[in-house]
């Protein structure tokens, strides 16, 4: 690989980033604030296909890409929703009610979604921030679609608000001590129910963009466990949302470079280069945590996650 | 739900002591009644101590009286009129504060933040430059100092307590309730506390209503007392016109046997004898020269933040003595327990037991004939879901006598249960339920079957009869220091200084990790020990125990 | 007369816009005729379920005759199954069907598609302005290779500094992998597009939006990109459908090796995009028109592939009914990839 | 609230068996309403997913084919689980069972008869069950989620495995389906007998229903099957003691490991032919949601297996005849595990009226006298 290669390379990569990175970005928010309140959701994975599918359906119906991101949203939040109240049923293990949903999820957007396949639906616009550059590589990098913006919004107001906010201190205290909470007389279910179905509205976001902007079209193949793997990306974001941020970009630009490879005559090993992001994660995982301490930052509700 | 709500206005907010009455207040649990008819009278400005066995109802009484629990019939009166308190949200725009018998910091949060959520009210932002200015201002006007940055993991069990009444405090309560508040807290700390609140209760500010099994406290610091039993108002009055012993004896009741009366009677001797004349009394048998059972070396142990907990640890054990270790809960105490049966890794030392290097595995346990009766018998030696029998059996499923050829004998297993659950008293539905329905106390019951079920040549116990009543205590004891005498070497593990008391030969003294006093029991000064505790006294480890 | 039930097994989503859409499509098409019952499963994968899936449609629905239209069918589900029902007719769709060695109860029919891809390449080789071209594909197997090659191959007869860039996704169909490698290539300048995975739509969408041309694959794609998209290869199952159910009907003996090209109605091209300039119009028509008359190969010596090495010797030409040719492993000479 | 005493020993294990069934049955009429509303008999549904999955000989030979690597997948997932490890990763564990028995051959071409296929499942077990134990280990010895790291190594697993069977391993002689060489006829593995007649039913459903009625048998009879549940409901317990915990763990995901990596060898050895792409569909991920539902209890494992199974068998059928699309399997599924999961709330409810009866006359916890006791003072009037 020639000098120019690296360059093309390491361009695709972060271009990757944003463009592969923004639903995991979404979801990894959804998730954090799910765990924030000492919850885990596994099933937004179901929540990212299902809303993925209503997004895409109601910017077909409607003509709208907005509204779209609107309707998903808010289907995630339903799906969630009913996550947060199965939940709060006693006995109901969050880990088998995640993976129920994740089932049932998909099976109502593959179900629902039949005739959504065919059709194109408005999608979401794009910035072209690259103009002043005649490299297409350059220009495609810095095409930035208007949901990551909100996405790197939201990562900002998440981190404000749990950290001085009043919903946010209440969330974080039903995280860390469910007593603690009662004591003070708030009520660790509702709160609990609300910051799920939140995260699972923000979740839905993610699900928008990867219908309506990347790639763009609803097949029963477009998310390929994004939900799940954004459960260790917050893991390995220590619940910061910022670093949720920080942790989909890398996970995207990961995601980029066995294309990217290819893309400058590097072949072979292909299956190999497309799950680099994968390793990556498992051997940040592994940087991560310790066997003798619980990982700093974790609720400590969250009797699932160490 | 979205207005801003504004923080407490002290100028502007009425002030000065609440009243509290309770009428014919009743809580159930199911068939259970928790809390019977109690009619009590709290008198505005004045320190009112509770009392009672364990389970007798104090924890519900003053929980129903912050709306943590709704009681099933009876009312509460607040300076005289009817309050439906339904929730600790009502309570507190009443201005009742109340400190929980359990730790309800949240760990993950800062000493600010904390201090804050105690509000209850908070604004929908948050400016923290005015709130940590405000919160500053606030700590200048208490007798405590703590790092508001300081997250709880980083404060030790006396700094918790002490943030959970500066939580209240800074609410400006007009009622503050203490459930146990001095139970983690070394006696000088205790005397700290109380007598500031005592202080600000007499100034007219608040009144008071604190939980305590310590007659010292009560007759220190209390005006009026109450005494519950088995949920019922068994007695009410001014302090002055009552004495421990009559406390004592409300507490327990005439319908105790006789010999059980002896039992508690006589602790309270001792609990008082200990506090009023230092140095007279002198517990158990003279310290015996056994073989040693247990030997420590150079144990180092790493906390769960991953910090040193226990270093450079040096103790021993001899066949028939009881090594009582005191020291302020989160001393390392727990991390040097786990570490001894396994639970925890140790960083460096070694630990011998009758000569022979001990892993806590399986076979040596056998061998060596080492038992344990670990705190939070439910969290740390039962599986919840699994029978009083399989718990029973945990020792012995797979000793030769009980499996054959790797199959599990459970008809001989079951059978021997049934013979300890009578033998130790154990209230259960039956050998086949799940261990986890029993009440804690017959939980503690069935793991000191198992433990003490065999003679053993090393018992480690800690806080052996932490929340159990005067009843389960006597037992255990009694079992404890027969175990001593037929040649057990017993090292036990207490935050209650009373019980080390009782029952040792030899007390070691533990703060931040190290072993920084000890001496025989018979030589032993509660207040030495409480300087030692709090880590007040001369430098670490100039007194080594090991000298005996 | 007894009405004859055919049933259709695609291994995926029924209208994927690509592979199974064009199979579907063709069903409806037989639905329609008089005397003709279909059955039909989608999603299902190439596991015992497929047996499954065959046997419940001979025993549940009385089916005489079935279309397992995926690759992974073939061996060995749809042998094993031929085995057990001597009296069923099993035309597979892309296998090899080798007289001796398979039953007489079974065939494969296939399409010579990459004659269309050959027209593909002249069109984009006129119309690449940066003469490059990139093909998305999903695994190298003999098939892909032989669409690449052919694709390759017509575009360099138009200029032979032409390079194709393959990126081979490893899935039939894995939508944000296919987007992504669209998106690699369009960055290094690659402005013409086509390819070989199951559904092409993100394909064809991603490439529009970035603004290069693209050339479609199994259907038509046109409506998804009026301004992007040239041409394309499309299957036309149903001459295929026809023959076979024909001689099921009639009795007549199983056709066992079904082929055909542009000029049999197996394949066609999808109606030029009216960006499409005058003169590939017109060379790809000539062309088009040769293979029409039988009297255009598209592999013949002498061929090096992108190693250099010779692997058609001069002289040597292959028929598209030559077997060699099914068997193809490895990518021509201006072709950026490796096989 | 105080959790609800059970009296007879009938009541658990009645209630077990008909809470499921009821939410089954619920979500049955869920997805009636659900086929209704989109324009179909819900009538003619039931029926046929009746018919589909238990209603001749053929359709229980489908069912049972379907349900027989999900018996085995499923005990990947409670095998851990009983040792207290949430393990997703079966997939990857079969993946790697089916890959290292296809490319044994490779190293040993003489391999032949009973006893080449009693070795190349016993080499396919052993891939599966290092991989599930590198997740155990990860969590015991690194502190890493065990969830996310089985689910993480699957992933990779199926890198490796595509990797090697569509380059390395690849038979030339594979065109179209990029494959290893087909494991030769002798080491293969053929039908089930029934009344001397080989059915489409392979030796693999033996060898789920064998595995997880030894596995039950295993945990509920055995010294080291309890030292594992001790280990699983109570981590601190078990070491205190003395049980060798890391050990133990890693004993219950290598067992549960071999299970799916068997599953993948059988698989290869009873169903491809030869180990290629095709093998990844999923057969780890269902058995998840079987373990689940049979809340990791091996015994109930065969039964949920057979029902998921069946799901599955009567899917094909609703497609075939109703043309409902394929997906309304999993929504059926869908709603049976949500119901499934949400009647466990009404465990101990369910019963209840004789219940609260038998708690009653219980004598309460605290003690036996409760008789009035004389004031040892006069109280004091405030
Ligand atoms: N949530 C509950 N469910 C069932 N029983 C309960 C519950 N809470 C308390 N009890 C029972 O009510 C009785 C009184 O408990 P309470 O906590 O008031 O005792 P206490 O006097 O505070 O004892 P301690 O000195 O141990 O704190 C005990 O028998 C206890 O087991
Ligand atoms: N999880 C549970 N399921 C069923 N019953 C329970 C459960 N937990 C507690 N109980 C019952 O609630 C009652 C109160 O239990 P608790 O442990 O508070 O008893 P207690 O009064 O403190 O007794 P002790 O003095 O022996 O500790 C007991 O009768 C116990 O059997
Ligand atoms: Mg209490
Ligand atoms: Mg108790």
């Amino acid at each position: 690989m020639d000098a120019q290669a690296w360059i093309d390379v390491t361009l695709a990569v972060l271009g990757g980033a944003i463009r592969v990175g923004t639903p995991f970005l979404f979801v990894s928010l959804g998730e954090c604030l799910t765990e924030k309140s000492g919850r885990i959701n596994l099933g937004l994975e179901g929540v990212l296909v299902l809303s993925a599918m209503a997004g895409f359906g109601g910017s077909y119906l409607s003509g709208s890409a907005w509204i779209g991101i609107v309707l998903a949203g808010c289907v995630g939040a339903l799906l969630a929703l009913l996550h947060g109240l199965l939940c709060s049923l006693d006995r109901v293990s969050d880990i088998a009610t995640g993976i129920a949903l994740m089932l049932f999820g998909s099976g109502l957007a593959f179900y629902l979604g039949k005739p959504l396949i065919q059709p194109q639906a408005p999608q979401i616009p794009a910035f072209a921030l690259g103009g002043w550059s005649d490299s297409p590589a350059v220009q495609s990098a810095l095409t930035i679609n208007a949901l990551f913006p909100l996405g790197v919004l939201l990562a900002v107001l998440l981190h404000i608000g749990l950290a001085r906010t009043r919903w946010g201190l209440l969330v974080r205290m039903v995280g860390d001590s469910s007593d603690a909470a009662r004591a003070l007389g708030a009520s660790v279910s509702g709160v609990r129910i609300a910051a799920t179905t939140a995260g699972g509205f923000i979740a839905g976001l993610g699900g928008a963009s990867l219908s309506l902007y990347y790639p763009g079209s609803w097949n029963e193949g477009l998310s390929s466990g994004q939900g799940l793997i954004a459960v260790a990306l917050v893991i390995f974001a220590r619940w910061r949302p910022l670093a949720c941020l920080g942790a989909a970009l890398l996970f995207g630009g990961a995601g980029a470079l066995g294309p990217a490879l290819q893309s400058v005559g590097v072949s072979g090993y292909y299956h190999l280069f497309n799950a680099v992001p994968y390793a990556l994660t498992l051997l940040i995982l592994l940087a991560t945590c310790s066997p003798h301490r619980a990982i700093r930052g974790a609720p400590a509700e969250l009797g699932a996650t160490r | 739900m979205t207005a801003p709500l504004d923080p407490p206005d002290p100028a502007r907010a009425p002030t000065g002591a609440l009243a509290l009455d309770t009428y014919r207040l009743t809580r159930r649990f199911g068939a259970f009644t928790a809390l019977d008819d109690v009619t009590l009278t709290v008198r505005p400005g004045t320190v009112h101590a509770l009392l009672g066995e364990n389970g007798a109802g104090k924890s519900t009484l003053v929980k129903c009286v912050v709306g943590y629990q709704l009681p099933s019939a009876g009312s509460v009166l607040i300076d005289g009129r009817e309050q439906a308190i339904t929730s600790p949200t009502v309570a507190r725009a009443l201005g009742i504060g109340m400190v929980y018998q359990h730790f309800t910091v949240v760990p993950g949060m800062t000493v600010a933040e904390n201090l804050l959520l105690a509000r209850g009210t908070l604004p929908a932002w948050i400016d923290w430059k005015a709130v940590k200015r405000e919160l500053s201002a606030f700590l200048e006007t208490t007798p405590f100092r703590l790092d508001l940055d300081a997250t709880p993991a980083d404060l030790s069990a006396g700094e918790k307590q002490k943030l959970e009444i500066l939580k209240q405090l800074y609410l400006r309560p007009r009622l503050l309730i203490l459930d146990e508040p001095t139970s983690v807290l070394t006696p000088q700390e205790a005397d700290e506390v109380l007598g500031a609140l005592r202080e600000r209760a007499h100034a007219g500010d608040c009144s008071i209503v604190m939980i305590t099994h310590k007659f010292r406290e009560v007759i220190a610091y209390a005006d009026d007392v109450s005494v519950l039993r088995r949920g019922r108002l068994i007695h009410t009055g001014a302090v002055a016109d009552t004495t421990p012993q009559k406390l004592a004896e409300a507490m327990v009741g005439g319908g105790a046997s006789d010999e059980l009366a002896a039992e508690v009677a006589a602790e309270i001797r001792e609990e008082l004898a200990h506090d009023m004349s230092p140095q007279t009394s002198a517990a158990g048998s003279p310290v015996p020269s056994g073989p040693a059972r247990l030997q420590i070396r150079g144990l180092k142990v790493m906390g769960d933040r991953g910090e040193p907990s226990v270093q450079d640890f040096d103790l021993e054990a001899h066949a028939g003595e009881i090594v009582g270790v005191a020291g302020v809960s989160g001393n390392g105490q727990r991390e040097l327990m786990e570490a001894l049966v396994g639970q925890r890794p140790r960083a460096a030392g070694t630990v011998t037991v009758s000569g022979e290097a001990y892993a806590a595995r399986r076979a040596q346990n056998r061998r060596l004939k080492v038992r344990s009766l670990p705190e939070e018998p439910l969290r740390n030696a039962c599986v919840g879901h699994l029978s009083v029998a399989q718990n029973m059996a945990l020792r012995s499923f797979d000793a030769p006598e009980y499996a054959r050829g790797g199959w599990v004998r459970w008809g001989r297993l079951r059978a021997r249960a049934r013979a300890w659950i009578a033998e130790y008293g154990v209230k259960t539905r039956g050998e086949d339920a799940p261990i986890r329905t029993l009440s804690g106390g017959n939980v503690q019951r069935a793991v000191l079957a198992r433990e003490l079920g065999e003679l053993a040549d090393l018992l480690l116990v800690a806080n052996p009869v932490f929340g159990l009543d005067f009843a389960a205590v006597a037992e255990i004891h009694t079992r404890l220091r027969a175990a001593r005498d037929g040649g057990t070497a017993v090292l036990l593990v207490s935050e209650d200084l009373d019980e080390l008391l009782a029952l040792s030969d030899r007390i070691v003294v533990m703060s931040e990790g190290r072993i920084v006093f000890g001496c025989a029991a018979a030589d032993a000064d509660r207040h030495t020990l409480g300087a030692h505790m709090g880590g007040h006294a001369a430098g670490h480890g100039t007194e080594h125990p090991e000298a005996t | 007369q007894k009405a004859l039930t055919v049933g259709y097994i695609y291994v995926g989503p029924k209208d994927d816009f690509g592979y199974n859409q064009a199979h579907a499509e063709a069903a409806a098409e037989i639905r329609k005729l008089a005397g003709i019952k279909v059955v039909e499963e989608e999603n299902v994968p190439e596991t015992n379920v497929v047996q499954k899936t065959m046997q419940g449609m001979i025993s549940q629905d009385g089916a005489a005759l079935l279309f397992p239209t995926s690759f992974g069918y073939f061996d060995p589900h749809m042998l094993a199954m031929a085995a057990k029902n001597t009296g069923v007719r099993f035309a597979h769709c892309g296998g090899m069907w080798t007289a001796g060695k398979h039953p007489a109860n079974t065939g494969s029919f296939f399409g010579y598609i990459d004659e269309a891809q050959y027209l593909n390449g002249v069109i984009a080789g006129h119309m690449s302005k940066s003469k490059k071209l990139g093909f998305v594909a999903a695994k190298p197997i003999p098939q892909v290779l032989r669409n690449i090659n052919a694709f390759t191959m017509g575009a360099r007869s138009v200029d032979p500094k032409i390079t194709t860039s393959v990126i081979f996704t490893g899935d039939w169909s894995m939508a944000v992998k296919e987007a992504e490698a669209t998106n690699s290539l369009a960055d290094q300048g690659i402005d013409v597009f086509t390819m070989h995975v199951d559904g092409p739509k993100v394909i064809v969408e991603t490439a529009a939006k970035r603004g290069r041309m693209v050339c479609g694959y199994h259907a038509s794609q046109a409506k998804l990109a009026p301004n992007a998209y040239l041409t394309g290869a499309e299957w036309n199952w149903i001459t295929a459908y026809k023959q076979i159910i024909e001689a099921a009907r009639s009795g007549a003996a199983h056709p066992n090796f079904v082929r055909g090209g542009l000029k049999d109605g197996f394949v066609k091209t999808s109606p030029y995009g009216s960006m499409v300039s005058e003169a590939a119009r017109k060379n790809a028509d000539a062309v088009k028109a040769k293979m029409m008359s039988g009297a255009f190969d598209i592999f013949g010596g002498e061929l090096k592939d992108n190693t250099g090495k010779v692997v058609i010797p001069k002289g040597k030409v292959y028929k598209q009914t030559d077997l060699e040719l099914e068997g193809m492993n490895y990518l021509v000479e201006g072709v950026i990839g490796k096989a | 609230m105080p959790a609800v005493e059970s009296s007879g020993r009938w009541r658990d294990p009645a209630e077990a068996v008909l809470l499921p069934v009821l939410a089954l049955l619920g979500a049955l009429l869920a997805f009636g309403v659900f086929v209704w509303l989109s324009g179909q008999s819900a009538l003619e549904a039931w029926k046929l997913l009746f018919l589909g999955a238990f209603g001749d000989s053929f359709s229980w030979q489908n069912t049972l084919q379907r349900a027989a690597p999900l018996m085995l997948t499923a005990l990947a997932v409670a095998l851990p689980a009983q040792a207290g490890l949430t393990v997703i990763g079966g997939e990857g564990a079969l993946v790697l069972g089916a890959l290292a028995a296809a490319a044994l051959p490779y190293a040993f071409p003489a391999l032949a008869g009973t006893g080449g296929t009693a070795v190349m499942l016993l080499v396919g077990a052993m891939a599966g069950a290092a991989w599930v134990a590198l997740a155990g280990w990860l969590r015991q010895g690194r502190g890493v989620n065990e969830t996310i790291s089985s689910l993480l190594l699957a992933y990779l697993a199926i890198a490796v495995f595509k990797h090697l069977v569509e380059g390395p391993l690849r038979d030339p002689a594979s065109l179209n389906k990029p494959s290893t060489r087909p494991v030769a006829e002798t080491l293969r593995i053929g039908g089930m007998p029934w009344d001397g007649v080989p059915t489409d039913v392979h030796w693999g459903l033996a060898w789920g229903v064998g595995l997880c009625v030894a596995a039950g048998i295993w945990l509920s009879f055995t010294a080291s099957g309890f030292a594992m549940r001790v280990v699983g409901g109570n981590l601190r317990t078990a070491r205190g003691v003395g049980l060798p915990a890391l050990a133990l763990i890693l004993l219950a995901c290598g067992l549960g490991g071999a299970a799916a990596g068997l599953a993948g060898a059988i698989e290869v050895m009873a169903v491809h032919t030869s180990a290629n792409a095709s093998l990844i569909a999923g057969l780890g991920y269902t058995g998840i949601l079987v373990a689940f539902v049979a809340r990791h209890n091996p015994w109930a494992i065969p039964p949920v297996a057979i029902l998921f199974g069946g799901f599955g068998a009567a899917g094909s059928l609703l497609q075939r005849r109703l043309g409902l699309p394929d997906a309304s399997v999993l929504v059926l599924q869908g709603f049976a595990f949500v119901l499934i999961l949400a009647a466990e709330a009404g465990r101990g409810r369910l019963l209840a009226a004789r219940a609260a009866k038998a708690k009653a006359t219980q004598p309460p916890a605290t003690g036996s006298s409760n008789e009035p006791v004389a004031v040892a003072m006069p109280a004091i009037p405030t």
